[in-house]
């Protein structure tokens, strides 16, 4: 076992703990602050992978947006956060049913592929993923379109959560 | 090479060797003597932190007509040590209702995301930061655990100043986070890399000359980032009664005071680095590293300087003013800043230095005045529909 | 993958060094703790209620907003750096991606929803 | 070095979790914490094929994992802002209790 696998290892094993608490913890916030853990696992897991910049927007689109909007959203919602009676449905046991099955599932489905246990090649000396994904951005041949759609894609977010959650009509 | 030329790789070698000659395996053996180098460095910083505490108070101080703390030691200068040692001894109470565990974590977040910004610092031309290709937006992220650490005090503190002065500190902070991350898309374009090193390398015309208005907006957007006056209105004494870190006491507030000191002087230092050219001074940070350092050193004060001086001149503003300037002037300014600059970028690409620098400059000065008139306007017709038309006229008559 | 070990370290050593002045002042402090001394702090008095309450609907617009904006600065970063490079058709795409949002900012604004009140 | 198997026995592990939460959960906004985990977990696919794909240059991986991003982030305000606008009307964030649409 190397160092690197090692590392993947505990990094995996935080992850996965983290998860597991931010669906079975009772107090929300609790479990958005484990949504936080768990977001930062995996951008510890874009790091091991290279892609910086990806881990990178991890950590300031999930943990510095995401998980304070969740927060917030927990706040509005709650009148005593201290929530009393079930977080869980009568029938947990079927919804981990199919959890498990689509582990199942999909694990199955992924050995019988012939890349699954293909290792990477080493990152060539000065590779610079950033400069090449902004060349692929904004380059007309590669994804210049689902730049601007993203763009807006996110005008009709904004502007259908302003409508909905602020409806006037509504005082 | 010789210690005077580059003191770190001297030093790191000699640990090594040493290291290595004990029977640990050459990677070990590296991982060892950087996290030594680390330990060093951070050590150094709150040691640094220490003495900021005495220059902010001598500073506050003059600014006030006082003289600070001026009788344990020369100056004063023994006064923060003392601070430190009553602080250590204080009892450290934890108020009963609170979520212990997120209450305690709080602290140590805050200081750590202060901690992590050095990790891209570039100290010295042989002292680099890491050299890790997204340094601009790590300045982000780690300001991110920084907002989460004050949501996480305000709330778990179960008291409702905390809380209200945390979910105030964090709309602000996330707020001035959209001038701020565009502001740092200019340092990039002209640099045309997010590395901080390449970013001071690049810097043969300091930035802040073919971007004045980028930096005005960037220290506004930092002073907001650190939740000091005018933008303090999350520990607002006087109506929060210290906000989100109101049942803190001991060292645990003292976590959260150092952090928002060494904040302030590191991002006095980030300043200097993104807009008045780090460790660059005609040269000078060729003679030696140490003296690259004094200079990055002096850079970063000033700029810590300029940060205290705006903190003990203006007056603290209310949330919904606060706000408002945010949304409506300084983020449409930052876009219309940032357009303004990729396209005179692009236009200028091929003109000569002088004129790509008169021409970015005038671009700026222009923009901005533009920004001015359009806010002034607002602001007059907002004056006459509150005050109604006619006052300046019944005025003119008397 | 080098470099982030190095944010390793900065992340382990930014943690040990607050848990120990926090250590520190927990072995030197005295703890006698009592009821009244651990009783939520409101100015003297006795608090009152609870104080994690339902909270202004305000603070989620302005995280809303922010969050549309964070993403979008996310998506100009490659952007900028390659910009140099690429010449004018990139700058014109950065400004149709950017006035598109602005859109979504006076929509926001016009609706009244920029106000704290 | 680690093989590719262990990133996508991760994603697909953090998937199952998410799913769990969605399934299970009462609270509408315990169940979108459990999509954005389902989302984590098909980016972390993304970015490991895009890594141990032979043309590291083709940085499909990650743009499509930038998207996402972006995706998430909609999904985040848009989702919540329903949640708060139904919690004003029905004073309620329960899942299970919201059964306008049965009658």
């Amino acid at each position: 076992m190397t160092g690197a696998q090692i590392i993947f290892l505990m990094v995996a094993a935080f992850t996965l703990l983290s998860a597991v608490m931010v669906v079975t913890t009772r107090n929300l916030v609790h479990a958005a602050l484990w949504l936080v853990s768990t977001l930062f696992g995996v951008a510890v897991v874009y790091a091991l992978l290279n892609a910086n910049f990806i881990a990178v927007v991890q950590v300031v689109v999930y943990i510095g947006a995401i998980a304070i909007l969740f927060i917030f959203a927990v706040m509005l919602t709650r009148k005593d956060m201290r929530d009393s009676g079930p977080q869980i449905n009568k029938n947990w046991w079927a919804g981990a049913l199919v959890a498990m099955l689509t582990f199942a599932g999909l694990a199955f489905l992924l050995s019988g592929w012939s890349g699954f246990s293909k290792t990477a090649a080493e990152l060539p000396a000065g590779f610079d993923s950033i400069s090449l994904l902004g060349e692929s951005l904004v380059s007309p041949e590669a994804y210049v379109l689902p730049f601007e759609v993203a763009s807006v894609l996110l005008l009709a977010a904004l502007v259908g959560a302003v409508y909905v959650a602020f409806n006037p009509s509504k005082k | 090479m010789s210690f005077w030329n580059d003191p770190l790789r001297v030093a790191a070698d000699w640990l090594q060797g040493i290291f290595v000659g004990w029977g640990m395996n050459e990677t070990g053996a590296h991982v060892l003597v950087v996290f030594l180098g680390v330990l060093l460095l951070i050590t150094l910083l709150m040691v640094l932190d220490i003495f900021l505490v005495w220059i902010e108070r001598k500073v506050v101080a003059r600014f006030q007509d006082r003289l600070g703390p001026n009788r344990l030691g020369p100056f004063g200068l023994i006064q923060p040590f003392a601070d430190i040692i009553k602080l250590i001894i204080k009892e450290d109470t934890t108020p009963g209702d609170a979520d212990k565990v997120v209450y305690n974590l709080a602290p140590i977040l805050s200081m750590m995301s202060v901690l992590i910004l050095w990790a891209v610092v570039p100290l010295a031309p042989v002292m680099l930061g890491t050299d890790l290709n997204v340094g601009v937006l790590f300045l982000i992220a780690a300001g991110a655990i920084g907002t989460l650490s004050i949501i996480m005090a305000g709330w778990a503190s179960n008291n409702k100043f905390a809380m209200i002065g945390g979910f105030r500190q964090v709309a602000v902070m996330v707020s001035f986070e959209v001038p701020m991350l565009t502001m740092l898309l200019i340092p990039t374009i002209f640099a045309q890399s997010m590395n901080m090193n390449a970013i001071i390398d690049a810097q043969n015309v300091w930035y802040v000359w073919i971007s004045p208005l980028g930096a005005l907006i960037f220290l506004i957007a930092a002073i907001a980032e650190l939740g000091r006056a005018p933008f303090d209105l999350a520990e607002g004494e006087s109506e929060l009664v210290s906000g989100f870190n109101i049942e803190y006491s001991g060292m645990k507030f003292g976590m959260f005071y150092a952090g928002e000191l060494l904040h302030a002087f590191t991002f006095g230092g980030f300043w200097a680095i993104l807009f008045f050219g780090g460790y660059r001074f005609f040269g000078l940070e060729q003679v030696s590293p140490f003296l690259a350092i004094l200079i990055l050193i002096i850079k970063a004060m000033l700029g810590y300087w300029v940060i205290m001086w705006v903190k003990y001149t203006m007056m603290r503003i209310r949330i919904d003013q606060m706000l408002s300037f945010n949304w409506k002037f300084l983020t449409p300014l930052s876009f219309a800043l940032l357009l303004v600059t990729a396209l005179m970028n692009a236009l200028l690409a091929s003109a000569p230095t002088w004129l790509y620098i008169l021409g970015m400059f005038l671009a700026n000065v222009v923009t901005g005045w533009i920004a001015l008139e359009i806010a002034r306007s607002a602001t007059r017709q907002e004056r006459e529909r509150i005050e109604g038309p006619n006052k300046k006229v019944a005025e003119a008559s008397h | 993958m080098n470099e982030w070990l190095y944010v390793a370290l900065f992340i382990i050593v930014g943690l040990i060094i607050p848990i120990g002045a926090i250590a520190a002042g927990f072995i030197f402090g005295p703890k006698k703790p009592n009821p009244i001394k651990e009783s939520t702090y409101e100015c003297g008095i006795e608090p009152v209620g609870e104080a994690w309450i339902q909270f202004k609907a305000q603070y989620y617009i302005f995280a809303l907003v922010f969050l549309v904006f964070d993403v979008e600065a996310v998506f100009l970063f490659p952007w900028a750096v390659k910009l140099g490079q690429l010449g004018l058709y990139a700058v014109i795409e950065g400004i149709i991606f950017v006035a598109i949002l602005v859109v979504g900012l006076v929509y926001t604004w016009r609706k009244g929803m920029l106000e704290w009140a | 070095m680690v093989p590719l198997s262990w990133y996508l026995l991760l994603a697909a592990a953090l998937f199952g979790i998410g799913l769990f939460g969605v399934l299970v959960r009462r609270n509408a906004i315990a169940v979108l914490l459990g999509i954005e985990l389902m989302l984590n977990a098909v980016n972390i696919n993304l970015v490991s094929f895009w890594r141990y794909s032979d043309v590291l240059t083709s940085m499909s991986g990650q743009v499509f994992s930038i998207i996402v991003f972006a995706v998430a982030a909609a999904e985040v305000s848009v989702g919540l802002a329903l949640v708060i606008s139904v919690y004003r009307r029905r004073n309620t964030v329960i899942a299970d209790e919201l059964d306008m649409l049965k009658w």
